[in-house]
């Protein structure tokens, strides 16, 4: 069962004025692995996010997730479904503590407040959050303990498939270390299927079943990590955009 | 043991009880004398507006300046249909409940349909209110009415102000329960989801348009529903009962007592009230506007260094009430 | 669990006997004060009354303060001729007034506040207030409960139709002072056969205004004067442009202009520059164009425009000349109505306590006496001071507490000073009509 | 009674120069919207206080408003950059809430000193060489109105000038854009706030001493402007001056018909009712981009 789709991506585009971001992109994501989205800065990876969980509307395509259509339909109805997203600039909740911001999230699964908040602890516990920091404000903590709330947050929701966007951007390496530990636990005692983009080559390498590559709004190719290592198209795109 | 509070009745209903009953033996512990009776019931009437505004514009961080539009429509309402018709406002006070509920949902449905926020959602609350000033002097003419002298609970009108104070009371220990029941609740935990950040909200399944317009209309009904409180108090009212700088006024109060502190709010409605009322009596006829001129040097230096307003303090005061209070016992 | 479980219900039923204990105490703290408080008044054996207290509550900050601080102003300078050059009530053995004064700031609920605490902090047996019809509704309901005469400033004719008992008003109310500029109108153009074909009425529209303008147009109707035209404005007005191109479209030869103070220098200038011909311009209700103030502001523009008036500063009896010159000795200025009507309104009760003294000697400061002694009063130039100083010379107050004789005095500007041209002139004086 | 073509012309006519009023008044409130995104809610009290200044320099002087600008200009820029130091910069990066709540704070404290300063009376400068008719047969035009209406026009095109063509323009226009990429373009992103805010100050001034050839100052005209201002900017959409001129004009003639021709209270009204329904259909305002 390891291997049914979960969510189908069907030739999805999306312009912006002149610019087109996706270029009819198609892709698969099955059930329980591990899909590491990578590509060059502009090619589209977080657009990609952003049209499947209705962030955006795409022009032309179809998003298709547990065999139903959503396409186009508003974020936190996408949300219900099981599909749920971490952010490449945090958005944190200042104002509200650790708990609470998570509780937030759990809010989804129950109206019960006090099982909520329970939830919320496990959850903040799962990925090794500080206990000691459950009650700090957001805007008391440092930027990593953001992108854990962050995740805990979008965990929270108990999706079914759930995207990290550049998780570990601007991280230290013991601390990406950290986080890929976190991401492959939340995967196989979670049973939560993974999207994760990422420009850590190290970091998604190591820890995606598969990569699909994207460049300049097009699928470029995907296969193992190894296979993508190797391609020489990928590794002229990298090259060819890197900055002289 | 926030986690058990927030199960518990208990938590809910307790401060509002400590508020009544404190209230309730002020009149008794100034000899009944008219003039601080009265000037609790301002008080008292002032921290509801106020703390209503807490749910929309502290909760869900919109900032609502029309608090007066909703107040004067349910109020001129029930007061109307007493006059007019002799219907007594314990009706009336609902139907402008409901009026100024309806009111909210035609504004605020398009308004965040359109997904209007920030500066111009406050700029449309405040047009709301001159429109609403206008428009009542097209179709009443230019009215300034006094309520005719009718005593007894039938009216919720009397000679002294003792009775009006009581009623007064138990609204607002309503009004602080029904915060503090939002503030545990869900609607509560994603009403501040949405002021922190509504995109992330929506990404976890937030409906942020609907919650929004809940958090509106609540705050309307019960400003629609104490409208009527606020009338008789003053004895008259008129097309200038929709105020814009009122609302302003309110929405001050909420800010200097801290986004989402039923505390603080409460009490910045109580100090800005007496401390405004003790300028007057003291000072008024020697430096007129000084309270203002003072609540704005307050507003400015709360936004500048304590963004959190008074509830900063009145927070760590009610903690540390808490732990002692805990200590006592374990 | 159980540990917080057991805490809170220790915490509830601790919680629950301090505040149970609080309210006790309270309540029995309390009623022994309301016992004390309300020992029954001492009337039985009659003492000597040293002084009399007058309570005055003005709006002495925001937008009306402007008339509020002048009426104050005045109510210190009569309480000092009173007790000084009169000697004080002597039928109540000399005693002196003393005045009290309360800011009733700019809105009913600080009015209510202001009766509340002036009335708890020295319980007057007369007050004076509160210009503002809105202020004055609010006091008065709490003067009523109370049970203490309140004379009124407050010009809006409802104040005296509420069924009152305690409300009395000496000034002429609103209404008669619309009627007034129409009189006087339509009296000059007579006089000078001047012919008026098309009449404009303009009005702020508070109630004030309304009913002052609601005055004008009626008198003018009874008279057979069908009003063209009346336009309507908020007094926060900032631009009287397009009225200024309404009115030269109308080309009116009379506007009868209600202004409320700011916006009347506004139209003023706005009509100057327009540089449109209108025969008259005759304001009504006392405020605006021919006091010093607006005088000052609007200079030129102003001159030749008239306004009806609660007082009379140059009538030439005694004591209003008297007054009139101690009131420009003392604050270096003209009284304007603001002023005048607490001359006469002061005076009235002083006058009213005399006879209290010698109608009542057992309880003369009792309120159903004072309501007595003043419906009782008929006043004129012969035996009154009050009547010296009000317009009419006649003061006589019906059972609603309205002055029988309410009438007015019409002011005009001429050469930059206010001259009384009507109903009768000041000497060396001819009212200017129309304008040149 | 149906209104004579003298009457509709004459009265478009005031509310094309009242617009042109409204757009300089305008435009100071969107450049600091626009640029640095605060939401200035004192704009129209700087306005008041202006016009006590200049009710002050002139009656003292004895000589016309209008020229009373080489006073007040330069004396609000300066004002305007201490302000910005003292009170607006610390709140740059808060959310808006707060920032409204700073700036109506600021409006309270210029109302409340006016009102203790000068008290509640009106002040009306005394000589004006400018308040008269010019009687041009079917209309006949307010010099003072149209001298002030010229000058904002001018000095609006100017500051259009300004932004499009002067490199300072340049800056402001990169800053409002993208802060972070303006200030990687070595743009100095504090000294543009600063220039900015001190210029819609400066503006404020101008626009009073204009408004007092006419018009008069007491401690609450500040309010009369302020919200319809914003309805201006909120119906002109940020940015362009074209669309900022276009809806002051609007809104000017809207108002000036609709107090000639239905009635004052209504065009008290009108201008709101527009401006919530164009909120509804057009949030980028009736002329801006999108």
């Amino acid at each position: 069962m390891s291997n049914a789709v979960l969510l189908e991506v069907d030739s999805l585009s999306k312009r912006f004025g002149g610019i087109v971001a996706l270029n009819n992109v198609s892709l698969r994501i099955n059930e329980g692995e591990i899909v590491g989205i990578i590509g060059p800065n502009g090619a589209g990876k977080t657009t990609l996010v952003n049209c499947v969980t209705g962030i955006y509307k795409p022009d032309s395509g179809k998003v298709i997730f547990l065999g139903e259509d959503i396409t186009g339909k508003p974020p936190h109805v996408i949300a219900v479904k099981g599909i749920a997203r971490t952010w490449q600039k945090i958005r944190p909740f200042y104002n509200m503590s650790v708990i609470e911001a998570v509780t937030a999230g759990a809010l989804l699964r129950t109206k019960d407040v006090l099982r909520a908040r329970e939830e919320a602890t496990e959850v903040l516990e799962f990925i090794g959050f500080p206990r000691s920091k459950f009650e700090m404000l957001g805007k008391n903590i440092t930027l990593i303990e953001h992108k854990l709330v962050d995740l805990a947050r979008a965990i929270a929701t108990k999706p079914k498939l759930l995207f990290l966007d550049e998780v570990v951007a601007g991280l230290r390496p013991h601390e990406v270390d950290v986080i890929a530990d976190v991401v492959k636990k939340i995967n196989r005692e979670m049973k939560i299927t993974l999207g994760v983009i990422e420009h850590v080559m190290r970091f998604v390498m190591n820890i995606s079943d598969r990569i699909v590559v994207l460049h300049e709004g097009r699928l470029l190719t995907h296969g193992t990590p190894a296979e993508v290592a190797r391609d020489p198209l990928v590794v002229e795109a990298y090259l060819g955009t890197k900055p002289v | 043991m926030t986690q058990v509070n927030s199960r518990n009745i208990f938590s809910i209903v307790l401060p509002s009880l400590i508020v009544v009953l404190a209230g309730a033996t002020i009149p008794f512990l100034v000899g009944f004398n008219q003039y601080y009776v009265l000037l609790a019931l301002q008080s008292v009437i002032m921290a509801s507006i106020a703390l209503a505004w807490n749910i929309i514009g502290g909760y869900a961080g919109q900032l609502d300046l029309a608090s007066f539009a909703y107040i004067g429509l349910g109020g001129i309402l029930a007061t109307m249909l007493m006059i007019e018709h002799n219907i007594t406002p314990w009706l009336g006070m609902f139907l402008g409940a409901g009026v100024s509920a309806a009111l909210a949902f035609i504004i605020g449905f398009p308004l965040f349909r359109f997904g209007i926020k920030g500066v111009w959602y406050a700029l449309s609350t405040a047009a709301l209110v001159v429109i609403l000033h206008e428009a009542s002097i097209m179709i009443l003419g230019p009215f300034d009415y006094y309520i005719p002298f009718v005593e007894g609970w039938y009216y919720i009108r009397f000679r002294t102000w003792e009775n009006l104070y009581y009623f007064s009371l138990a609204v607002l220990a309503f009004i602080i329960s029904l915060n503090l029941y939002i503030s545990r609740s869900k609607l509560g935990y994603y009403l501040k989801a949405i002021r922190e950040d509504e995109v992330a909200a929506e990404a976890v399944g937030i409906n942020v348009r609907k919650y929004k317009l809940l958090a509106l209309v609540i705050y309307a009904s019960i400003l629609g529903f104490i409208g009527y409180l606020y009338i008789v108090s003053q004895r008259t009212f008129s097309y200038n009962t929709f105020s814009g700088p009122q609302s302003v006024y309110v929405a001050i109060i909420g800010i200097v007592g801290g986004l989402g502190s039923v505390s603080g709010v409460f009490s910045a409605a109580l100090i800005l009230k007496i401390v405004e009322e003790y300028l007057r009596g003291y000072l008024g006829g020697v430096l007129p506007g000084l309270h203002l001129l003072l609540f704005g040097t307050l507003l400015i230096v709360v936004g500048i260094l304590r963004p959190e307003g008074l509830s900063s303090l009145t927070d760590t005061l009610t903690r540390k009430i808490k732990v002692k209070v805990l200590r006592w016992y374990t | 669990m159980y540990v917080r479980k057991s805490l809170k219900r220790a915490i509830s039923k601790t919680m629950g006997i301090v505040i149970g204990l609080v309210i006790v105490i309270a309540i029995v703290a309390g009623a022994l004060i309301y016992m004390t408080t309300q020992a029954p008044p001492t009337t039985t054996t009659k003492p000597k009354i040293e002084k009399v207290k007058i309570g005055i509550i003005e709006p002495l900050t925001g937008r009306y303060a402007v008339f509020g601080q002048e009426a104050v102003d005045a109510a210190r300078l009569l309480v000092d001729i009173i007790n000084n050059e009169l000697g004080g009530v002597s039928s109540l053995g000399g005693a002196k007034l003393e005045l009290y004064v309360e800011d009733a700031g700019t809105s009913p609920d600080t009015a209510a506040l202001a009766a509340e605490r002036l009335i708890s902090n020295y319980r007057p047996h007369v007050i004076l207030g509160a210009y503002i019809s809105r202020l004055t509704a609010a006091v008065a309901e709490v003067t009523e409960r109370e049970k203490i005469p309140l004379v009124m400033d407050a010009l809006v004719d409802w104040l005296t139709e509420r069924g009152w008992n305690y409300v009395f008003r000496l000034a002429p109310r609103a209404s008669t002072h619309g009627k007034a500029a129409v009189d006087f109108v339509l009296e000059m153009a007579k006089k000078t056969n001047t012919t008026i074909r098309t009449v404009v009425v303009l009005h702020e529209d508070s109630i004030f205004g309304t009913t002052v303008a609601n005055g004008v147009r009626s008198q003018l109707i009874a008279k057979g004067v069908i009003p063209n035209e009346t336009i309507t404005y908020a007094y926060t007005i900032t631009d009287f442009g397009p009225i200024i191109s309404r009115i030269r479209e109308l080309n009116p030869d009379v506007i009868f202009s209600v202004p409320y103070f700011s916006d009347g220098i506004l139209f003023a200038k706005a009509l100057q520059a327009s540089g449109i011909k209108v025969k008259f311009i005759a304001g009504a209700g006392g405020c605006g164009y021919t006091d010093p103030d607006s005088i000052r502001e609007a200079g030129e523009a102003v001159e030749y425009f008239t306004n009806t008036y609660s007082y009379n500063p140059a009538r030439q009896t005694q004591w209003n000349k008297r007054i009139v010159q101690a009131f420009q000795q003392k604050y270096g200025k003209l009284p304007t109505e603001a002023a005048g009507i607490i001359f006469y309104s002061l005076m009235f009760v002083y006058e009213g306590l005399e006879k209290a003294g010698q109608m009542f000697p057992d309880d003369p400061l009792n309120p159903d006496n004072l309501r007595a002694v003043f419906l009782s009063m008929d006043l004129d130039d012969s035996n009154s001071i009050a009547a010296q100083l009000y317009p009419t010379g006649r003061v006589k107050l019906a059972a609603n507490g309205e002055n029988l004789y309410g009438g007015t005095a019409i002011l005009q500007v001429i050469g930059g000073q206010p001259r009384v041209i009507w109903p009768e002139a000041e000497e060396g004086v001819t009212p200017i009509f129309p304008r040149p | 009674m149906l209104p004579s073509p003298g009457l509709l012309f004459q009265s478009v006519l005031d509310g094309i120069f009242l617009g042109f009023l409204y757009s300089l008044i305008a435009l100071g409130l969107s450049l600091v919207f626009g640029v640095m995104g605060i939401i200035n809610f004192a704009h129209g009290d700087f306005i008041m206080l202006g016009s006590y200044l200049v009710w002050i320099l002139a009656n003292s002087l004895r000589s016309d408003p209008s020229l009373m600008s080489i006073a007040t200009v330069p004396l609000f820029f300066v004002m305007g950059a201490a302000i910005y130091t003292a009170i607006i910069r610390p709140v740059l990066g808060k959310e808006p809430l707060i920032q409204i709540a700073v700036t109506v704070g600021v409006g309270y404290v210029l109302q409340n000193l006016a009102l203790m300063m000068f008290r509640a009376e009106p002040r009306a400068v005394q000589t004006t060489y400018l308040n008269f008719y010019l009687n041009l047969g079917l209309v006949s035009v307010h010099v003072a109105k149209l001298i002030s209406a010229l000058l904002s026009l001018f000095i609006v095109l100017g500051v259009h000038y300004l932004l499009t063509k002067t490199w300072v323009g340049l800056a402001i226009r990169a800053t409002a854009y993208d802060r972070e990429v303006a200030s990687l373009m070595g743009i100095n992103v504090g000294k543009v706030f600063l220039l900015v805010f001190s210029l819609g100050i400066a503006l404020t001034g101008l626009a009073a001493s204009l408004w007092m050839t006419f018009g008069q100052a007491d401690p609450y005209i500040g309010s009369s402007f302020g919200l319809l201002t914003w309805v201006i900017i909120a119906l002109g959409g940020l940015g362009g001056v074209s669309g900022l001129l276009a809806s002051s004009v609007i809104v000017g003639v809207i108002q000036s018909l609709t107090m000639t021709l239905v009635s004052p209270t209504v065009s008290l009204a009108i201008p709101y009712v527009v401006f919530i329904i164009v909120l509804w259909f057009r949030p980028q305002g009736l002329f801006g981009k999108g």
